[in-house]
């Protein structure tokens, strides 16, 4: 690609790695939540489904502050972290994985929630039946009736991955080859006259990666949707 | 208040710009019973939004580029321009802190990073690499930096202490209390701070030839050097 | 060998109060839809938590409201035939029928003697999705049996089979019931299945228990019957095998002697329960000759139960047995049936056949 | 009034290959669980695209995949009840009975009766997902009825029903395909509901019809018995009511004279379908006396099948009618029975009742 | 709210109206969408698709710049709607709706599209058999079987909408009283020294308001789920 520059190439795949990440780790995490939302009846329900939400309500700079209040070296978890384990995000590229995963986790969250209200819970009490126990019924009943949720979940979190800029930006700053994904990159082109053309290349290569994610999923789901379907 | 026969004036105005502007606005209002609309954004956006034919009667940038890119697109009434405001840049440190000398940055750097706006983006970054570069420094810093999309979160970073110090504009390190201005660089250093104000070619020019010539205006601007911001090219 | 299962519970509209006791063997739910007989079956399972109640299986507490006793569906090893099939779409059919062995453990099960008798061998790689009503009722069949329960439920389970199919599993059930101590909780609407395989009849109306008792003799009490709403009572016998003819006939002895029905299974010796249907029993005076029915047994009159405005049960003693006859109302004036009268019962071999364990049903 | 289809389609490893035609009424299709039923049923309704076919109803081309014709689903003014319920989950009860009314426009529909008559008067406010089994087929077949349809499809409509809701949805049934021109596709496995109902019988085997034709022909041919799967055949009689006697017995005439049945609806004079089924008759060398059974008809040994290693099945007629006896070989035997003989054939009054549409089934 | 200057109280009003509207016009178009998506089988549905979920790929001011194109006085669709009806977008609340549409869209179409793959084909084909055209099988039972996901997909839009940041104050400006949503107030008062307790404070009342909408939409969603399966 010798029509993109080094720093360029170095947020491209800089952007790969953290949405790839921010997907992959969201998604236990998503799952058990969408679980607990769709199924469990416990005090302070409406309190985490409010704080799930929270980063679509609030302007993604906002967003960025409170997890720099809360996770950069002098915030509470983030010194916790840093003492305990010395992990640190600020500034880090795991920081950018952190802000992306945090504004895709309504979406991932959302999509996974709806799959598994839809799940007939007379199968689940089936396989009940059979000798599974919760986790077992959860593995081999829930989890794969809910594939197509969980599919569009992970594109879902993935594609906002790639495009999430304001909460990552002010959480961990444009470091190049550190923190500077690929919608900084852009940011920075479109600040100064006559960057439209350099941004627009970013732009063509970010719908290029995220497109072929996109397709990539609807081949899976179709796949899924087939097998539990019939044939 | 509403007089008949007043009239509205919409400003388009750099964000860092807010708390000045808004104060001399609502006097200016007070005055005449006009009314002043002033949308804050990021120059860029704001250039932009003025070619494409924003409802802007004046357009107040922090970056003479775009201030350019407005006047080359035609946007701007002819001759109506002029460099308002000036700024200082500073660096500031976490918490209480002594003076420094600019140059002992690096070594009290070490590892740590240092906050600046986007250095080829924002108009705080690119001062403040211009002035590291002309003290020699920007190279050893530079993999430091770490570069925000705007000055403010620049400044956030060291008020939460996540980055030991800064770069950024006098006027917003003035009133932070868990920031220290440490050193203020030369206007020699970097190329003039200068936040130019014009007309934009927008139906009903008459108005805002009215507020932009009030904000020439020697008392405004004086009040403007109380708020943190300096003269324009008071640097040579 | 043991179930014992009190339970109240009140939906909105529909209380629901049973209590049975059962030496285990088949009990047979039998009731009108809406009964309450898969509420009952939903219970034993734990699938319904019942407002109060106590589920007993071969001695073991699943269920005791007053103590809070309660076992965990996956931990009570039942195997349930559900009223829909509930097969698991995303899993093909072998995997279906599989999965209790998976979840349990159970490697003992041979799956071979199964799926022949259910006939699901070319369909094992499909998914339930697109098989037919019957294939997926046989596949759920399969997916119950192959878990090794310790407890069957079974609610209609051969509702949707044809009878062909239905004669193939039914023997089937019955060695279950006879070979194994699986307690086997069974809800059908065919009498003749019930008939074929209660070893206890539980008759429900409205949630609560009706008659409940053998199925020897609630199926032969005619006052029972109208009250269970079979249109069939019938006498439930039972013998051993004497001898297999040259001629396709079996020689059953009971109690009041001999009867020949089509050929069954069985070693001579084995027992075997026949039932004789109270409609395929003619009465008559003399010993008739010429006739082609060949079973004909010299019989009390116990009682006389009038059913109807046109029929009457007769209910007769063969024996130790008892045999139940139904006859209009102008023969049972015009042989002058009266209890302790002595007259021959005459049935066709061909009608026990119907009814007994190798050929069954209609 | 009639129904004509012909369809081949190929689905993954079982080929559909289908023809028959009936001039209306109730034609059944039977069959082993597989056969295709359903399929036939849902190429009828539209639902499913078959390779190639035609279908037509009552002179009107449903289906022709020669002429591209297809008329919609939702103008073919079905009634379909699906083997399984398919109810609206969130709609009431009520509201799924008038889901076709209210579609298709159709105000005459008098619900009271079918909703009377299917016990769903205390259900109407609620919703599907909490019936039992029986109720949800019984709304099902509800609604499919009160759309007032110009086919109706039904595809196991009583199998979860208990006896005695059967034996009053019967005859409704029997009303249905008497009274009105709708021709009624009736898939089941129950042979007294069959021989009941329909007036054409369709058997399929393997996607392929065996055997085809008028109810009363096939379900007395000997040979053709054992092919349907059957257990059970069974002669059909047309005869008149003659006389509703005090004792509740009925008198029916038909060609060889007079049967005494339980009583029947019907008044005097009304033509009436009276089944006896083989297995239920008797023969005798001689007329009997002082016996219980008040139908001794003279016959004559038409042929004789032997239908099995101990049975035979005798065809007898009866006046211009036929009749069916199933014997054991042995009887057959000792009675010497062959073609030509004369004989008297013995039926009870309540073999017939049982199998007639008042009383129905089992 | 005498502790909310007018200018806040205008911005909180103004982002009321712009989700509100926003979820209100896109709720017909994305049903459809979703609609042909989920059953659709045409040339051109990976485009859709694509387009769908591209405002979630796009950093949101690329997002902003591109409606500015194209909705903008000199853009195509603009210029074209400005003379042909006297519409305009560029700079009104009207676009503030158009971007807040925009950028939810992609979460509405898949919480609606996820429903409308999970609605069983067999009932439709039973309201087919009663005499239900297709659009009739759509409005009385496809529709309300989809419920869960148009609440899903609506409270997801509404969040969003009150959010959304980046595309609207590119594409509409950021003026007081006409264009400035909550989000944009927040960042004039982020963008100055001092201004934290105003942002905060406004930041508070977005949260407030979403989440009451969210908890009413989860009450509503479980009223529906209810009516489903029983009772
Ligand atoms: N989409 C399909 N793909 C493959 N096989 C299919 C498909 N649909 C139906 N079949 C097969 O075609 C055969 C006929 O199915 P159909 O549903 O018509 O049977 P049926 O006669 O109604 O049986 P039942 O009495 O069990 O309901 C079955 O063996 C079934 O497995
Ligand atoms: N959750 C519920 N709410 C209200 N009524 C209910 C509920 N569940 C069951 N019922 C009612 O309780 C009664 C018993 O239901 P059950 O399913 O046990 O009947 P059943 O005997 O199995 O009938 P069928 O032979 O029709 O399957 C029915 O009238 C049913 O409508
Ligand atoms: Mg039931
Ligand atoms: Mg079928």
């Amino acid at each position: 690609m010798n029509w993109l520059g080094p720093e360029e190439l170095d947020a491209v795949l800089l952007s790969l790695r953290v949405s790839f990440w921010a997907t992959v780790c969201s998604l236990p995490v998503g799952l058990a939540v969408a679980f607990l939302l769709a199924r469990g009846r416990f005090p302070g329900r409406q309190l985490l489904n409010s704080l799930v939400h929270l980063p679509l309500i609030l302007p993604p700079v906002v967003t960025g502050y409170l997890l720099l209040m809360t996770f950069g070296r002098n915030g509470p978890v983030g010194r916790f972290l840093e003492d305990a384990f010395g992990f640190v995000f600020a500034f880090r590229w795991t920081g950018a994985v952190l802000a992306a995963s945090v504004m895709a986790f309504p979406l991932m969250v959302r999509a996974m929630r709806l799959s598994i209200e839809a799940v007939d819970p007379k199968l689940e009490e089936a396989a009940a039946t059979l000798g599974a126990s919760r986790v077992w019924i959860f593995l081999t009943v829930t989890l794969p009736l809910i594939a197509p949720g969980i599919v569009a979940g992970t594109i879902l979190a993935f594609a906002k991955a790639m495009g999430e800029f304001g909460a990552t930006i002010t959480f961990v700053a444009n470091i190049p080859g550190a923190t500077q994904t690929l919608p900084s990159a852009v940011y920075a082109f479109l600040q100064v006259p006559g960057g439209e053309a350099q941004a627009t290349r970013l732009v063509v290569i970010a719908i290029v990666i995220s497109l072929a994610a996109l397709l990539t999923s609807e081949l899976l789901a179709r796949r899924v949707q087939q097998r539990i379907s019939g044939t | 208040p509403r007089l008949s026969g007043a009239e509205t004036v919409t400003v388009f105005a750099a964000a860092s710009t807010k708390t000045a502007l808004d104060q001399i606005a609502t006097e200016w209002q007070q005055e005449t019973g006009h009314v002043v609309r002033i949308s804050y954004g990021g120059s860029a956006t704001l250039a932009r939004q003025v070619l494409a034919g924003a409802p802007a009667n004046l357009f107040l940038s922090a970056s003479t580029d775009w201030m350019d890119a407005a006047e080359a697109g035609g946007a701007l009434v002819g001759g109506s321009r002029f460099n308002l405001l000036g700024n200082r840049l500073v660096i500031v440190a976490h918490g209480h802190h002594a003076k420094i000398d600019p140059m002992d940055l690096p070594d009290l750097l070490q590892d740590r990073r240092l906050a600046m706006g986007l250095v080829n983006a924002v108009p705080a970054g690119q001062y403040g690499k211009q002035a590291l570069q002309a003290l020699g420094l920007w190279h050893k810093v530079a993999p430091q930096v770490a570069q925000t999309d705007n000055v403010r979160a620049a400044l956030a970073l060291v008020a939460s202490g996540e980055a030991p110090y800064g770069v950024v504009y006098l006027t917003d390190a003035r009133i932070s209390e868990t920031v220290s201005v440490v050193a203020v660089f030369d206007d020699a250093l970097h190329a003039p701070i200068v936040y130019p104000l014009a007309v934009v070619n927008y139906p009903d020019t008459a108005l805002a030839m009215m507020f932009a010539s009030y904000l020439r205006s020697a008392d405004v601007l004086s009040r403007f050097r109380d708020l943190g911001f300096s003269a324009p090219g008071a640097a040579k | 060998m043991s179930l014992s299962v009190t339970l109240t519970h009140q939906f909105p509209g529909q209380a629901i109060d049973v209590h049975f006791e059962t030496a285990g063997g088949l009990t047979a739910l039998f009731g009108q839809s809406g009964a309450g007989k898969t509420t009952v079956v939903n219970a034993v399972a734990g699938l319904l938590q019942p407002n109060s109640g106590k589920v007993m299986v071969n001695g073991a507490t699943l269920l005791d409201t007053n103590t809070g006793r309660n076992v965990p569906v996956h931990r009570r090893r039942i195997g349930y035939v559900f009223q829909e099939a509930r097969l698991f779409p995303h899993l093909t059919v072998r995997q279906n029928l599989h999965y209790g062995r998976w979840m349990t453990g159970a490697r003992d099960v041979d799956d071979a003697e199964i799926i022949n008798l259910l006939g699901l061998g070319h369909l094992l790689r499909r998914r339930p999705g697109t098989l037919s009503g019957g294939e997926r009722q046989r596949v759920a069949l399969g997916r119950a049996l192959l878990s090794a329960p310790k407890l069957l439920l079974m609610d209609e389970p051969l509702a949707a089979l044809d009878e062909s199919r239905k004669a193939e599993i039914l023997p089937f059930i019955e060695r279950l019931r006879d070979q194994t101590r699986v307690p086997i909780l069974y809800v059908s609407h065919s009498i003749s299945e019930v008939a074929q395989l209660a070893t206890t009849v539980v008759a429900l109306q409205n949630g609560r228990v009706t008659c409940a008792g053998p199925a020897s003799e609630v199926m032969s009490d005619p006052k029972v019957v109208p009250a269970l709403g079979m249109r069939e009572a019938g006498a439930i016998l039972s013998g051993h095998v004497v001898k297999h003819h040259d001629d396709g006939l079996s020689e059953i002895a009971i109690s009041a002697g001999s009867l020949l029905v089509p050929q069954t299974i069985g070693a001579v010796g084995d027992p075997i329960r026949l039932r004789i249907a109270a409609g395929d029993v003619m009465l008559g005076r003399e010993r008739p000759v010429g006739l082609s029915a060949l079973n004909i047994l010299p019989v009390t009159v116990e009682t006389l139960h009038r059913n109807s405005s046109s029929e009457s049960i007769v209910k007769l003693r063969a024996g130790t047995d008892a045999i139940l006859a139904q006859i209009s109302n102008r023969s049972a004036a015009r042989l002058q049936v009266a209890p302790g009268q002595a007259l021959y019962a005459i049935v066709k071999s061909a009608s026990i056949a119907r009814r007994n364990s190798e050929t069954a049903i209609n």
